[in-house]
């Protein structure tokens, strides 16, 4: 069986500076991997180059055993492969309803009609119902997403990455900046939306990364200096040392 | 399920607006009934479509152009074309029909230069359009079998092959005709943005970078709906061609373009009926204010810049905030503040009218020392006394202004309050 | 022929001067400040009128430099009053100010000066010839306007490398969240980057306004082209303002000395075709063409510009 | 929350709007007299680049309008000159048309701008064709096309201006009996205007003087270019005596100025340099070298002592520092339409118009006549030099000024036709 993701040698230069070193993943399908490191080790980065916002400078992505570096992110999109932001990443000005129905236009082949009325869809409409149900959000149907709580945003966010169907999920910092309940919360809503699917996630919050991942890989310095499941990775001395410990 | 939800009361709620928009346009001939203003009330609706067609870009996807006349131009110029070439017995179109012509042209050109433009946005995408715009605009110089050289392409709207039993000789057919078309543009443009599409161009617009991963390409939404908007752009400078019988290089220049950018703005961005109120006001005040004052440019100049600080989002941003307020049943609580405001606001702009009109009666009058007419008094502008009330009526009116703004402000506050506490009782 | 590319290449490179000499100021207002300024031509305008006033009263030389400074403190009021309270809204906003400052500023140049040309002339002391070439004389403004240019390049340059200030504005050309998180008062230095560009602008206008015709369709009759310079050069690069203005200067002065068809350079390499066509067309005609031509290339192919180092 | 403050202002601003519009209707209004005056509708450029040149035109025609109600006016009715703002643009022309027929006014009269002179001859033949119960006439003081009254002609349109051929024919007869011109070239805006003198000036040359030699031909944008050094290379190069040019506004004066720059000595054959503004940018570069043909210059009237026009030039000047009396046709046309209007016995436009066709009259140079065949007033034509040299009236303040050189009878300014006009059946 191919792997879902998987990364060869990626680098990614900025000028003089690499930032990534050369980064190998392989990701199985339905495997919920983490990568955790410390703040500036380019986890962020690989997740652009991994979604198409950067181009890589040398290396490979595949998806499903097809290279999908070099493609333009939408195009990537429509392979399967959907991403959340650490920044809040919303369409501001739509209501909570239609930031859900925009998720899942292409999905289900609409393209760039401008011969349907959005409203007259009913499968469509019911689809973003049920998503809404899902992440909870009914009361807040016809609110503008900028006016939501922050919590509700990163629901929001979640939401919408998973909407189209895409069944490689990469999530970015999912519960930065959430209160506790909101956290275990949301945790229980990844898990939740996530079933049959891959998911690579990046956290800092170590509880969450240990309460979902099934392996977790360590990036310090654009490297990966290991990966391995959970409590492996808790007794890995490098890790300890790079990371954890000091 | 929120009752929202169901379609039919919007349905039925729309309809109605659409009706009455449809009974206006057939009454108001008989409500303004002399030829000038039927002819401005024409001109009016051209521009409503052309405003509309400009706030898909500008409105609905984010997109500044600085070149919209472009294609309102082109499609004059091939409506009249047309009509020329029907006349001559090498065609035959229905009149009725012509503006399709130019909405076609229009499309075929935003095709063409939508290809190079939409791969860009923001301000580069500005930039692009600016120099199409003025490279179409010096090239009606060259071109002159096609744009007829300074004087112009003209020609004869009665063509007899129509489709209904009228010449469209008289004003009054052509109000209607132009009416007809306005009211189906319209109506298409708001229909499109309710399709996916549209729906897409609000996403480009609110974040390019996440419409992206939920699977569009910017750029092709971008270039659709630009393309899109070129056609009813030219729709618009058919319906145009037809009014005026005449076009010339300037319509597709960047006068033009930067007018309908006034409309639009001053009307209201991305709330649908903003551009409406902005083709009707700024139609009015190019016709009507230049005939009342030399100065009407500055006037307008002014009441963008003033636009641009303090109401960004047009007329129409103005009436929709008051929507909510209107709901919760709280609006009455802005009658005094706002009765209020009028006095301050008409003196500032008293004085500020007087200051203005003798200047340029100072500066480019028949007699200086003549006095000018003005709120029904004389008042000369030579003499220092005029001066010193005009700058005391600004003056006292700005500050009573800034008064009268902290209570209004002081009450939105109140207001949004009231709200915030009915929407935690829900 | 040796003559006409020497006197080609003296007005080309003059012309481009001057364009940079309003393009300078433009250049900086965005780079700092991400504002692309549609007023800027009528700051110049201004520029060319207060320098007629003063110099009704200071002559030529005050006027030099009192107008200046005049309109970059108006920019500065501008800025103040004006531009700050729209930097919230974005970017489109404050494009959107600078827009309708134009019919503002022009308007108001009518209500003060009147519509008609004002007879702003070239000092006496600078009113001989320089030198004569081929039989053509050189005026000795024209080598002012040239020397002035230059030592505005320069002053510019070392401003921007010598002092603090300069450095600030640097800093903000390349890394403009950088500068306010260093805790520089960044609306300050806003207020006197767009003084400066406007400053600049006008001192433009006090050079040009005689060289031309100081008259209130000035500022239109620039505007469109000082953004071509701008766009085509990179937005926010000095140097690349610079080249660009020459590649202008150079571009419309030449072509206007094209006196041939492609139809016909088609008919001396032996092929009759398209005399009546687009192709018979005078080369020199597409001169005013030839610069949004340009811009329009650049910014498909190359959207930073020459030099740029951002787009926008 | 900024948003909400926003809405504030917005409240704030949104009253001022709508003050703003409801004062806009309050604005001065033409004050009704108690007797219906006759109203003549100006249509010309108040704003905009083009301003100044309209502004000036409205007020010499509100001056003579003025001295005619002094005395008496027309039928004993006042004239009343009734200003639009055409913005230069022929959309415009044909709104304001429309208005003036709304507000019964029968007559207009423009003459900026040929594009916007045949947007009118089109418009007022299709209003009138629309309209047979409120007809329009209009009367051109300054389009100066050879189309308005050839294929364009209409019986609607009098044009009072010489046109551009009759123009050009009278520089070409002068400049025949100059013999030191060897080598001429013509440099003019790239327009119908432009390309017409290009062609005229080339083939009425070839006609009258074989041995003068075009040595250039240049057509340049309109109002685009701002340095016209590279003109002047190539005018030099030519080894040019004489420069023929149509060229307005900057475009002459920018040229102009930039050949004295260079040193080019030549002499400037123009229609436009005496033009509003442009002797004042002109200036000391003109002086000895600018030439124009034009029905009027002021130093004409010191020339043919006409005290009548000399105290007028010099009441008007007076009252308006900065312009002068530039047009003299403005008069023909104002005692044309009053001799017209007497003759018919009324303001109709139809019969006002009959009486027109064929309608003399003297001026202080001699008789001005309005051919019937194609509405087009054959008037004495002069050539002059602006200098040093003048008699008494300076330009402009410039402290140089326009001396005669020459007069061009009528006559000698006819050229032939190709009008076909149109007569609507005369009422009897």
């Amino acid at each position: 069986m191919t792997d879902a993701l998987t990364l060869s040698q990626v680098k990614k230069r900025f000028g003089p500076a690499e930032i990534i070193r050369g980064v190998d993943l392989a990701l199985a399908p339905g495997e919920r991997h983490a990568i955790i490191g410390p703040n500036g080790a380019g986890k962020s980065t690989l997740f652009n180059l991994i979604s198409g916002r950067y181009p890589l400078s040398s290396g490979q992505v595949q998806l499903h055993g097809r290279r999908i570096s070099g493609l333009a992110p939408h195009q990537i999109n429509r392979r399967g492969l959907s991403r959340s932001f650490q920044i809040t990443n919303l369409f501001q000005r739509m209501t909570v309803f239609e930031n859900l129905r925009c998720a899942l236009l292409w999905a289900r082949g609409y393209g760039y009609s401008f011969w349907h009325l959005v409203g007259r869809q009913s499968a469509l409409n019911e689809e973003a119902e049920q998503h809404l149900e899902k992440l909870g959000l009914q009361k807040r149907r016809d609110v503008p997403a900028s006016l939501l709580t922050y919590a509700e945003q990163r629901t929001l966010e979640i939401g919408t990455t998973i909407a189209g169907g895409a069944n490689v999920i990469l999530l970015d910092e999912p519960t930065a900046g959430m209160s506790l309940s909101e956290r275990d919360h949301a945790i229980e809503l990844i898990r939740n939306v996530t079933v049959d699917k891959t998911l690579l996630i990046v956290e800092h919050d170590m509880g969450v990364v240990f309460d979902l991942a099934d392996r977790i890989s360590v990036l310090v310095y654009g490297q990966i200096i290991a990966s391995d499941e959970p409590d492996q990775i808790r007794g890995n001395a490098e890790v300890q040392n790079a990371y954890l410990g000091t | 399920m929120s009752t929202s939800n169901f379609p039919g009361g919007a349905i039925v709620r729309h309809a109605a607006v659409w009706i009455a928009a449809i009974v206006v346009i057939i009454v108001m001939p008989y409500v303004f009934t002399s030829s000038s203003s039927v002819s401005m009330m024409s001109q009016m609706g051209v521009f409503i479509v052309f405003a509309l067609s400009y706030n898909m870009l500008l409105g609905e996807a984010g997109m500044l152009s600085f070149g919209h006349a472009v294609y309102f131009g082109l499609g004059g110029f091939l409506t009249l074309h047309a009509i020329r070439a029907v006349n001559d017995d090498v065609w035959s179109f229905p009149l009725e029909l012509m503006p399709l012509v130019g909405g076609l042209g229009g499309l075929a050109f935003g095709v063409i230069f939508g290809s190079v433009s939409t791969r860009r946005a923001g301000v580069t995408f500005a930039m692009i359009t600016l120099g199409i715009g003025a490279m179409v605009e010096a090239s009606a110089n060259m071109f002159t079998n096609f744009f007829g050289g300074e004087s112009g392409v003209s020609g004869n709207r009665v063509t007899e092959v129509t489709l209904l039993p009228f010449s469209y000789g008289p004003q009054i057919e052509v109000y209607y005709l132009i009416g007809a078309w306005t009211i189906v543009a319209a109506l298409l443009m708001f229909l499109l943005t309710k399709t996916p599409l549209g729906r897409m161009a609000n996403a480009v617009r609110d974040n390019p970078e996440r419409a992206q991963f939920v699977g569009y390409s910017t750029t092709i939404a971008r270039f659709i709906q630009f393309a899109l908007s070129g056609f009813f752009a030219g729709i618009a400078g058919g319906l145009f061609a037809i009014l005026f019988e005449i076009m010339t290089a300037p319509n597709v220049g960047l006068i033009q373009s930067g007018a309908v950018l006034l409309m639009t703005f001053i009307g209201g961005l991305g709330v649908f009926f903003g551009p409406i109120i902005g083709a009707v006001l700024v139609t009015y005040m190019q016709i009507a204010l230049s005939g009342f004052s030399e100065g009407w440019i500055l006037y307008f100049g002014l009441l963008f810049v003033l636009m641009v600080m303090y109401v960004p989002n047009g007329i129409a941003g103005v009436i929709v905030s008051h929507f909510a307020p209107w709901q919760a049943g709280l609006a009455h609580r802005f009658a005094v503040p706002y009765l209020l405001a009028i006095v301050p606001a008409l003196l500032a702009l008293a004085g500020l009218v007087t200051m203005i009109e003798m200047g340029y009666h100072l500066s480019l009058a028949y007699d200086p020392s003549r006095p000018i007419e003005l709120f029904g008094m004389e008042i000369t502008a030579t003499s220092v006394a005029a001066w010193v009330v005009a700058v005391a009526l600004f003056a006292a009116g700005l500050v009573a202004l800034r008064w009268v703004a902290g209570r209004i402000r002081q009450r939105w506050g109140e207001v949004n309050q009231a709200m915030d506490a009915q929407r935690a009782k829900q | 022929m040796i003559e006409s590319v020497v006197f080609s290449l003296l007005n080309g490179v003059l012309y481009g001067m001057l364009l940079f000499m309003l393009a300078s100021g433009l250049t900086l207002i965005f780079g700092m400040m991400g504002v692309l300024n549609f007023a800027h031509a009528s700051f110049y305008m201004l520029g060319a009128y207060c320098a007629y006033s003063i110099s009704q009263v200071l002559g030529f030389w005050g006027a030099l430099v009192i107008a200046p400074i005049i309109v970059g403190l108006l920019g500065a009021l501008i800025e103040r009053v004006g531009l700050r309270n729209v930097h919230k809204h974005g970017h489109v906003a404050e494009l959107l100010f600078t827009f309708g400052l134009v019919y503002v500023i022009d308007e108001l140049v009518i209500l003060v000066w009147g519509q008609l040309p004002v007879d702003y002339r070239i000092p006496e002391a600078l009113d001989f010839t320089l030198f004569s070439l081929y039989g053509s004389d050189f005026p000795a403004y024209r080598g002012f306007i040239l020397f002035m240019a230059v030592a505005m390049f320069v002053a510019i340059y070392l401003l921007l490398v010598r002092t603090r200030v300069g450095m600030i504005i640097r800093a903000s050309l390349s890394h403009p969240d950088m500068v306010g998180a260093l805790g520089h008062n960044v609306p300050r230095i806003f207020t006197f980057v767009f003084a400066f560009g406007t400053g600049l602008a006008g001192l433009a206008g006090v050079m040009a306004g005689n060289y031309f015709i100081t008259e209130p369709g000035m500022a239109f009759a620039m505007g469109p082209i000082v953004f071509v310079v701008v766009v085509l050069g990179g937005l926010g690069s000095l140097g690349g303002a610079l080249v660009a203005s020459l590649i202008i200067g150079l571009v419309t002065t030449f072509a206007v000395g094209m006196n041939y068809s492609i139809a016909d350079m088609l008919a001396s390499a032996g092929i009759a075709f398209g005399q009546d066509s687009v192709l018979g067309i005078n080369l020199s005609r597409f001169g005013p063409m030839l610069p949004y031509l340009l811009m329009v290339l650049i910014l498909i192919f190359r959207p930073r510009g020459l030099m740029g180092s951002r787009e926008s | 929350m900024s948003e909400r403050e926003a809405a504030l202002k917005g409240a704030v601003a949104g009253l001022i709007l709508s003050s703003a519009s409801a004062l806009a209707v309050m604005l001065p209004t033409a004050a009704m007299a108690q007797e219906e005056p006759i109203r003549i509708g100006y249509i010309d450029p108040l704003s905009g680049p083009f301003a100044n040149v309209g502004d000036a035109g409205l007020k010499q025609f509100r001056y003579l309008a003025e001295k005619m109600n002094a005395e008496g006016g027309i039928l004993g009715r006042d004239i009343e000159i009734v200003g639009f703002d055409n913005k230069s643009s022929a959309q415009e022309s044909l709104q304001i048309l429309r208005e003036a027929a709304d507000e019964g006014i029968h007559y207009v009269t423009q003459g900026n701008g040929s594009h916007v002179a045949g947007a009118l001859v089109d418009g007022v033949e299709k209003h009138n064709r629309r309209n047979p119960d409120n007809r329009i006439v209009f009367l051109n003081y300054a389009a100066v096309d050879p189309t308005l009254t050839n294929e364009k002609c209409s019986f609607w349109h009098f044009g009072f201006d010489a046109n551009s051929a009759m123009k050009m024919k009278a520089i070409t007869d002068y400049m025949a009996d100059q013999d030191q011109i060897k080598k001429v070239f013509l440099i003019n805006q790239d327009y119908s205007h432009g390309q017409f003198i290009s062609q005229a000036g080339k083939d009425l040359l070839g006609e009258k003087r074989l041995d003068i030699e075009i040595v250039g031909d240049v057509l340049h944008p309109v109002g685009k270019v701002k340095d016209f050094s590279p003109y002047i290379s190539r005018i030099k190069a030519s080894g040019a005596d004489t420069v023929i040019t149509g060229n307005w506004g900057n475009d002459l004066s920018l040229l102009v100025k930039a050949g004295d720059q260079a040193g080019l000595d030549v002499d400037w054959y123009t229609y436009y340099a005496g033009g509003l503004g442009t002797p004042t940018s002109l200036g000391k570069a003109a002086a000895g070298k600018v030439k124009m043909i034009t029905e009027w210059q002021e130093n004409l009237a010191v020339r043919y002592e006409a005290p009548e026009l000399r105290s007028m030039l010099e009441e008007f000047e007076q009252r308006y520092s900065g312009i002068e009396f530039y047009y003299l046709r403005v008069k023909t046309e104002m005692d044309m339409l009053k001799k017209a209007m007497e003759k018919a016995g009324s303001a109709d436009p139809q019969a006002v118009a009959f009486a027109l066709e064929d309608m003399s009259i003297e001026t202080p140079f001699g008789t001005a006549t309005m051919r019937a065949a194609d509405h087009q007033l054959m008037q004495p034509l002069f050539m002059s030099t602006f200098g040093e040299d003048y008699l008494e009236y300076d330009s402009e303040g410039t402290g140089f000024g326009w001396k005669m050189d020459a007069e061009i009878p009528a006559d000698e300014t006819r050229v032939e036709t190709s009008c076909e006009m149109k007569r609507p059946t005369r009422a009897s």
